[in-house]
């Protein structure tokens, strides 16, 4: 858990214990009606260690990233970072990689031209 | 510019200086015996101007520290400063050192200062001549003619030059030249903190143990300007004569340089008169770097009313504690 | 208590103390009977900032293996800025003795308020631990000063002039 | 007459230092070299001569005295002189061996200082001819012969080994055992190595620097020179000049308090300095002028005039090599001497 | 060499339980130059005192050295008695073997043995102590408040009550300040300008009060009790001793489109003008950068109508100068720059107002006469939008760092009144924490909220966006709800931060006092000091110091006057003799010693000194004030030629000390 939220706070850069809860942030947000959970919470519930929370909620595709929350958080907290580095993991989550190096001898078709292969693998693997 | 036409236009400003009455007097350098020992003197006349005075490759000495003396001189002195001696000029400044007033001051480009022990560690000896032939040193000796590389024979300080502007000037002769990255100017340093505490404590011995406490490195400073230096005043509890021992050793450099932290120019003075080659621009260094990491960028000399980093502080400043959360030594 | 290795090393220790926190804190872990090593000795000085560097490396050459340094937490100076000029001051010091490869524990800045008579003898007891594993000081040291030298017979090169 | 071949260097060395410590030039770093204990596997430098002068094993930079310990409230003095081990110092060039002279007129004559006696009966001075003098070489102005350095032994180098003799007693006994390590050959081959020498001594630069302006009796000729004043302009009062000379001899005594005792120690002084012969009723050199004027009077007058005309210096040339602003003695010899000011 | 007693205290068995006192006495009585060393039960007691005294006396004693208590305890007994018995007091020094030996050690060898060496460090140093002379100085029964608002009225008139003369120094034409603008005050909601007038014409009548408006400070030199304080009086081009203030000529005066400042702006006033009905003093002046007479010569009517006589367009700046014993920073604050958040529109609308503008508002005296109209049409708002914590609680870069701590209090004040007034008015205010610790402060909160249905929603706007219909869409969070909410506003107000006068930097600077990153004065000590600046005889009065209400301005202002007329009352200050000196023959002038000197004691002359080879030279050296320096020593170490030392505790003690301890 704290792993996760280290991850947010490295990738993010944001000083989520900055926040004093004025939700200026979410009072600025355009996509704040789409949102479930809303800027100022997802500041609050990274602080709190919740990431998984927001891993699996659509609100982290909503997000714009437009910076206004940036712009205009009075402690320097920067939402919109926050928001993007949870993305970041979920992204980085969804899937080991589909193929691995050792499976693909099994797979090879002595017509498959090699730079299928690479292809192939640059797609797949992550 | 070459050292030749910086020359020509400084012989003829300084006549031109002396005649219209701007100044009665002229500070600069003094030819030698051997063109590499080269004297810093006043000259009062252009005829004296006209039979000694030089400036080349060789005229590393910096002269900012003989303004205290001369600017209490009746009348008004003219000297050249090459791009490292305004740095300290006007640190003195800073410190009400010299009276303004009493000084004009020419900032004069500088390509580089040589430094005849390099072209001795090179092999070269009996040396009688000098010349600089484009990049390289023609160099008579007793034994035959030499040649090196121009680079080679520089000293260290103008390896990493740290910059070719002068802060403060009345009147500049050629172009205005840039601050350097200071990347270069701290590599040793940096080369020095990687290494583990006894083999820093082993280099610092090795080096401070050849000092024989000839104070050159003080008196050659152009922040050591005290009117009593701690060292030579027995009131103080730490006088000394020489070092008894190693412990003297390393007080009298530690001493010395924390009292010109946040002072020092990094002009290179100490290092080049040292008779034992010990590397002590690298404790001066120390300081400048620990200043620029710690509380940010600074130059002593740069402003002529900054107010230095040990005499100011920031209420964020790091605690003494970041020393001991270093990498492990 | 005094803190001994095996060998049965007792360091020097000077403790500065300012006189507004740190020397009333000093005097706190007294009244409040918490003990401290007895090796550690305290010097008041007015202020932190009153503290020489100079002084740091006299205690050193006299014996000292380790050297304390206490004051008011910043910001809280009774002259109000004086502690300030010696967390800049000590910074630079100890970064110094670092670079020189004298061992950067022998040295400490701490700030004790007088109501934190605990954090005092926490303090000493931990610094005078950490000098004891350190073992006594060899490379600030001047060996005509300490008596374990003159015991042993260890002499400083220089002086005898026997080698140059 | 007794040869020691390049080759046989070592083992020489290694046989003198199984009665002696010995002291041996060695190169520091490119174009400097200093003084260094000898130990298996040494390397001596073929250099010129070293940043400092082989005086400071005679007359050491600092030298307990005497001591003095407190106890409760009386005083008990304590005496840490010792006999010196025997010691050699090898690779000495004539104007270095030469400065020996100049001390020992200091130290020796009555009242003996016992530390420097003491130091030089158990020194052995070995010295070497030079074969590449340097530009800011001139021995030769004060009548030293570079190619017959003298001391206890000299050794004449011919580029691939050296012509060994003994001068004195000690250097015979020291010799003595050593015959199976030289080789006998013939002493011309020992002339023709010195007359190269004076060959190139001849044509040094400085060779023909003038001393007849100087000497005893010049002083008032001398002292109130205008000269001085230009000439000392830019000395910024540093020791350099006079801790690497070899016959620079002034020292200061001084108490220092261990906690347990008081040791009292000499040190060397600079007469450049600002407090050099400051007294109780104040200082008799007041400006740098006259300090920087004490140290030339002292060497070319006032030395001579009270050691039969002998000059305070060796023209080692290690002045103007260190010298932060390159003023020196040669400087100071040109311009006093140019002209003739005799009266 | 001196000649030293010793005297080491039992403290009944506080010490002697742990610490064999005989032992510790008879070593400490073999050092060299200890003459007598003794023990005793307590040396505090007066049997105790006299056996040091007699000791004194019959040894000769040129230093003592106790081995006792903490010096914090008994310092002072110790060296009363000394100076009792003829000794001077700082020949005395302390071994403190109780709080830092007896009391923390159980191994009475070992305690020994420690108090042996405390002993013997306390005699190192005495054998470098020196007779200290605590110097004297006289104090100028005169103080000087700088500014006129309620903290500079409330303190002089404390002071001038004392029967201590006091000056004014106030850079607007009147006195009043801040206050005078206000309409009501909160928590009681009785009128500013009620309680404030009166004391403004206190002022104007007080024989001890002088006022100096429209006047600033130009230049302080001198030092606790002797300052000496030049004063530009600027030009008002009306002779305050022949005018009126009848008003006649800023009613004629042909330039009428000035705005008006008492009122923000909000309205106008003529070229020349009085700033407000009850301005003390009542005296009219002449706006110059307005002024046709002054710009272009052409005009003159104000001085035509005056039937005093009291225009006079050639009046130009004077100066004055006084000398004080204490000076009072009284300068207040203001509003902060809030254009730079575009996001409240503040710049775009006229109907986003600042907290001090509504103030205005409502206020009888003000632009609309107290009836609370829209800034834009004159209407009448019927939804209105309170916005809290405008630029303060930001990081550095975004606003203030501080809680401005009078908003959440006149914000309350200001719904409250808008509903009472106007009931048919929505009225909301967005809060990210309602802060009301004081006397009575959350009662009056709550009845906004209970009785007069003030809608408080906790959270930020985000938005405010002016409409083409005039109305102002604001959008904000309402973090309870967790909704977003947007409210069409005819009126929004700005909690605007609050800040430090412009002024007060280069006061600071002029009085050597210190401040804070946020320009408002350091206080001495923040808990125990907190009126008096770390500079001697400069003393703090209200907002410079930090937010606060009317109240606690007025609290403060009054405790500053205590602390100033503690110090008139004195005819001589003396000062600690433990003070900073410099030797002026290994000064160089460098000013390190006074970058660091938290009080600005110390100055700077050129000196003629006689050298060694008969020449003179200028130099320039310090000079410590002993009256000013505090003793800290920041100095001492700042100086790289050692030519600054402390008395009391001098290089040489400390390293004796070391010395005696690393033995």
């Amino acid at each position: 858990m704290n792993d996760l939220k280290d991850r947010v706070l490295r990738m993010s850069g944001s000083a989520v214990v900055k926040c004093m809860r004025c939700g200026k942030c979410s009072a600025t947000c355009p996509s704040y009606d789409e949102m479930e959970y809303h800027p100022h919470e997802f500041v609050y519930i990274v602080e709190r260690g919740d990431v998984e929370k927001l891993l699996s909620s659509e609100s982290l595709y909503k997000c714009l990233t437009c910076f206004a929350c940036v712009e205009r958080c009075p402690r320097g907290v920067e939402p919109a970072k926050v928001v993007e580095a949870v993305r970041l993991v979920a992204e980085r989550q969804q899937g080991g990689n589909r193929l691995k190096p050792d499976e693909i001898p099994a797979l090879c078709d002595p017509d498959l031209p090699g730079q299928a292969i690479a292809t192939a693998f640059r797609k797949y693997a992550k | 510019m070459r050292y030749d036409e910086i020359f020509a236009a400084m012989l003829k400003r300084a006549k031109e200086l002396l005649a219209d009455g701007t100044v009665n007097r002229v500070i600069g350098w003094k030819r030698g015996e051997f063109s590499y020992d080269v004297t810093p003197a006043v000259f009062e006349t252009p005829e004296e101007l006209d039979a000694g005075f030089v400036y080349d490759a060789f005229c590393g000495a910096n002269v900012s520290k003989y303004l205290i003396r001369e600017s209490e001189k009746p009348g008004r002195i003219l000297c050249f400063l090459k791009p490292c001696d305004s740095f300290s000029f006007n640190q003195l400044l800073t410190e009400h050192r010299i009276r303004r007033e009493n000084v004009y001051a020419v900032g004069i480009p500088c390509e580089g200062m040589a430094d005849v022990k390099r072209i001795r560690a090179a092999g070269i000896d009996g040396i009688t001549g000098i010349r600089e032939e484009g990049e390289r040193f023609i160099v008579s000796t007793l034994y035959g003619e030499e040649s090196m590389d121009r680079r080679e024979a520089l000293a260290e300080r103008c390896l990493c030059c740290k910059s070719k502007r002068h802060p403060v000037f009345d009147e500049l002769i050629g172009d205005e030249g840039e601050d350097a990255p200071d990347d270069a100017r701290f590599a040793e340093v940096a080369r020095l903190e990687t290494m583990t505490a006894e083999e820093r404590f082993d280099f610092w011995r090795g080096e401070l143990s050849r000092c024989i406490r000839c104070n050159a490195c003080r008196n050659v400073c152009p922040a050591c300007t005290c009117e009593n230096c701690v060292f030579d005043n027995p009131a103080s509890g730490i006088s000394q004569k020489a070092a008894a021992d190693s412990f003297e050793e390393s007080m009298y450099h530690i001493i010395r340089a924390f009292h010109v932290a946040g002072r020092c120019t990094d002009c290179g003075e100490c290092s080049r008169v040292c008779p034992e080659n010990i590397p002590l621009h690298l404790l001066n260094r120390k300081f400048i770097k620990d200043i620029d990491e710690l509380y940010g960028a600074y130059r002593a000399g740069d402003k002529a009313d900054a107010r230095n980093p040990l005499v100011n502080f920031t209420e964020g400043d790091a605690e003494a504690r970041i020393v001991h959360e270093r990498g492990k030594a | 208590m005094q803190v001994k290795e095996a060998t049965g090393f007792v360091p020097t220790i000077v403790a500065f103390c300012c006189n507004w926190c740190s020397y009333a804190g000093a005097d706190l872990s007294g009244t409040n009977r918490l003990s401290y090593p007895a090796n550690v000795k305290i010097i008041r000085v007015p202020c932190s900032c009153r503290v020489n560097p100079i002084f740091f490396l006299r205690a050193f050459q006299r014996g000292a293996d380790g050297v304390i340094l206490c004051g008011c937490h910043p910001g809280d100076c009774h002259y109000t800025t004086g502690n300030y000029y010696t967390r800049r001051r000590m910074t630079l010091l100890f970064s110094m003795l670092d670079y020189l490869g004298i061992e950067r524990n022998r040295t400490r800045v701490e700030w004790v308020s007088a109501a934190e008579g605990q954090k005092f003898a926490e303090t000493m007891r931990s610094f005078a631990e950490e000098i004891a594993a350190l073992g006594p000081n060899r490379r600030l040291a001047d060996l005509r000063c300490r008596k374990d030298a003159e015991e042993a017979g260890i002499t400083d090169e220089r002086g005898s002039g026997d080698a140059v | 007459m007794k040869y020691l071949p390049l080759a046989g260097l070592n083992a020489f060395l290694e046989r003198a230092a199984q009665s002696r410590k010995v002291y041996v030039p060695v190169d520091e770093e490119p174009g400097k070299s200093s003084y260094r204990l000898w130990t298996p596997g040494t390397v001596v430098s073929r250099g010129l001569n070293t940043t400092r002068s082989a005086k400071d094993f005679f007359f050491p930079q600092t030298e307990n005295l005497a001591g003095f310990r407190i106890e409760d409230k009386k005083i008990r003095v304590l005496d840490p002189r010792r006999e010196t081990e025997d010691f050699a110092v090898f690779g000495v060039r004539a104007c270095d061996a030469a400065s020996f002279g100049i001390l020992d007129k200091v130290f020796l004559s009555e009242p003996e200082d016992t530390y420097y006696k003491n130091r030089r009966e158990h020194g052995l001075i070995l010295t070497m001819t030079c074969r590449r003098p340097a530009e800011t070489c001139f021995c030769s102005v004060f009548g030293i012969d570079a190619a017959n350095p003298g001391g206890d032994v000299s050794f004449t180098d011919d580029g691939s080994g050296w012509y060994v003799e003994a001068h004195t007693e000690k250097g015979s006994a020291f010799l003595s055992g050593m015959e199976e390590l030289l080789e006998d050959r013939d002493p011309s081959g020992a002339e023709e190595a010195r007359n190269k020498t004076r060959e190139i001594m001849a044509r040094l630069p400085l060779a023909g620097l003038k001393t007849d302006a100087f000497g005893g009796g010049k002083t008032k000729a001398l002292f109130d020179r205008p000269e001085w004043a230009e000439l000392s302009e830019a000395c910024v009062g540093c020791g350099t000049c006079t801790f690497v000379c070899p016959t620079c001899q002034c020292y200061d005594i001084r108490d220092f308090d261990t906690g347990r005792e008081i040791r009292r120690f000499r040190c060397w002084d600079s007469c450049m300095y600002s407090d050099f012969t400051k007294m109780a009723g104040g200082n008799p050199r007041l400006t740098q002028k006259e300090r920087f004027r004490q140290r030339f009077m002292h060497k070319l007058v006032y030395f001579p005039e009270n050691n039969d005309g002998e000059f305070g210096c060796v023209g080692c040339g290690r002045c103007l090599r260190s010298c932060p602003i390159h003023m020196n003695i040669v400087k100071v010899m040109k311009r006093l001497g140019e002209d003739d000011h005799e009266q | 060499m001196q000649k030293i007693g010793v005297f080491v205290c039992h403290c009944g068995t506080n010490i002697a339980a742990t610490v064999d006192v005989k032992a510790v006495a008879e070593a400490l009585g073999r050092e060299p130059s200890v003459v007598v060393s003794q023990d005793y039960t307590y040396m505090c007691s007066e049997s105790g005192q006299n056996l040091i005294k007699d000791s004194i006396r019959d040894y000769g004693l040129t230093g003592v050295v106790i081995c006792s208590c903490s010096p914090r305890m008994h310092e002072n007994t110790f060296r009363k008695a000394a100076a009792q018995a003829g000794l001077n007091p700082y020949m005395v020094e302390i071994a403190n073997i109780r709080e830092q030996c007896s009391w923390i050690h159980k191994d009475k060898a070992e305690a020994t043995e420690k108090a042996i060496i405390l002993g013997r460090a306390a005699i190192a140093k005495v054998q470098l102590n020196t007779p200290l002379i605590a110097g004297e100085s006289s104090v100028t029964k005169r103080a000087l408040v700088i500014g006129g608002g309620i903290a500079g009225i409330q303190t002089a008139l404390d002071i001038a009550e004392a029967g201590f003369p006091v000056d004014i120094v106030e850079q607007k034409p009147t006195i009043g300040g801040k206050m005078a603008q206000l309409d009501k005050t909160f928590p009681t909601l009785d009128c500013s300008a009620c309680i404030l007038t009166p004391k403004m014409v206190e002022c104007a009548q007080n024989e001890n009060i002088r006022i100096l408006s429209y006047s600033e400070v130009e230049s302080v030199s001198g030092f606790v009790g002797n300052f000496t304080v030049k004063i530009r009086r600027k030009a008002r081009y009306v002779d305050e001793t022949k005018c009126t203030g009848c008003g006649l000529c800023t009613e004629k005066c042909p330039v009428k489109k000035v705005p008006n400042e008492f009122n923000l702006g909000m309205d106008n006033r003529r070229a020349i003008y009085i700033p407000f009905a009850q301005a003390v003093p009542k005296i009219a002046v002449i706006d110059a950068d307005y002024c046709n007479m002054l710009k272009n010569g052409k005009c003159g009517v104000c001085s035509k109508v005056c039937t005093a006589g009291a225009v006079d367009y050639k009046q130009t700046d004077t100066f004055v100068e006084e000398k004080y014993g204490a000076i009072v920073a009284a300068t207040g604050y203001e509003i902060s720059d809030v254009s730079r958040y575009d996001e409240y529109a503040y710049s775009q609308s006229k109907d986003v107002i600042t907290s001090l503008e509504f103030e205005r508002l409502t206020n009888a005296a003000g632009p609309t006469g107290g009836t609370l109209l829209r800034p834009s049409d004159g209407k009448h708002p019927h939804t209105i939008v309170f916005i809290q914590c405008v630029g303060s609680r930001c990081t550095p870069e975004k606003g203030k760092p501080y809680c401005s701590k009078i908003c959440c209090m006149y914000t309350a004040k200001h719904a409250m009144l808008t509903r009472e007034k106007y009931p048919d008015t929505d009225v909301y205010v967005f809060y990210i924490d309602v802060r009301t610790p004081g006397k009575n402060f959350d009662e009056f909160y709550r009845r906004a909220v209970e009785e007069f249905g003030v809608h408080y929603i906790k959270g930020a706007v985000g938005k405010v966006a002016p409409r083409a219909d005039g109305t102002l869409e604001v959008q904000a969070s309402d973090l309870i709800m967790n909704e977003q909410l947007h409210i069409s506003a005819d009126l929004v107000v700005l909690a605007a931060a609050i800040e430090p006068s412009k002024s007060a930097r280069s006061l600071a600077t002029l009085l050597t006092a210190s401040m804070d990153t946020n320009d408002f004065f350091t206080e001495a000590h923040p808990k125990l000091r907190p009126v008096e600046s770390p500079t001697a005889g400069v003393f703090l009065s209200g907002m410079c110091q930090g937010p606060k209400d009317i109240p606690e301005t007025v609290s403060q202002a009054s405790a500053c006057a205590a602390k100033v007329i503690g110090l008139l009352s004195k005819n001589k200050l003396t000062g600690n003799p433990c003070v900073a000196h410099s030797d002026e023959l290994m000064c160089n002038g460098c000013s390190n010693c006074a970058n660091v000197c938290p009080y600005g004691a110390i100055t700077y002359s050129d000196k003629e000194f006689r050298m060694p080879d008969r020449t003179t030279k200028t130099r320039r050296v310090a000079w410590v004030n002993p009256a000013v320096c505090q003793g800290c020593g920041a100095c001492t170490v700042a100086c790289p030629s050692g030519a600054m030392d402390l008395s009391g505790f001098s290089n040489s003690q400390i390293m004796a000390e070391v010395d005696a301890i690393c033995k």
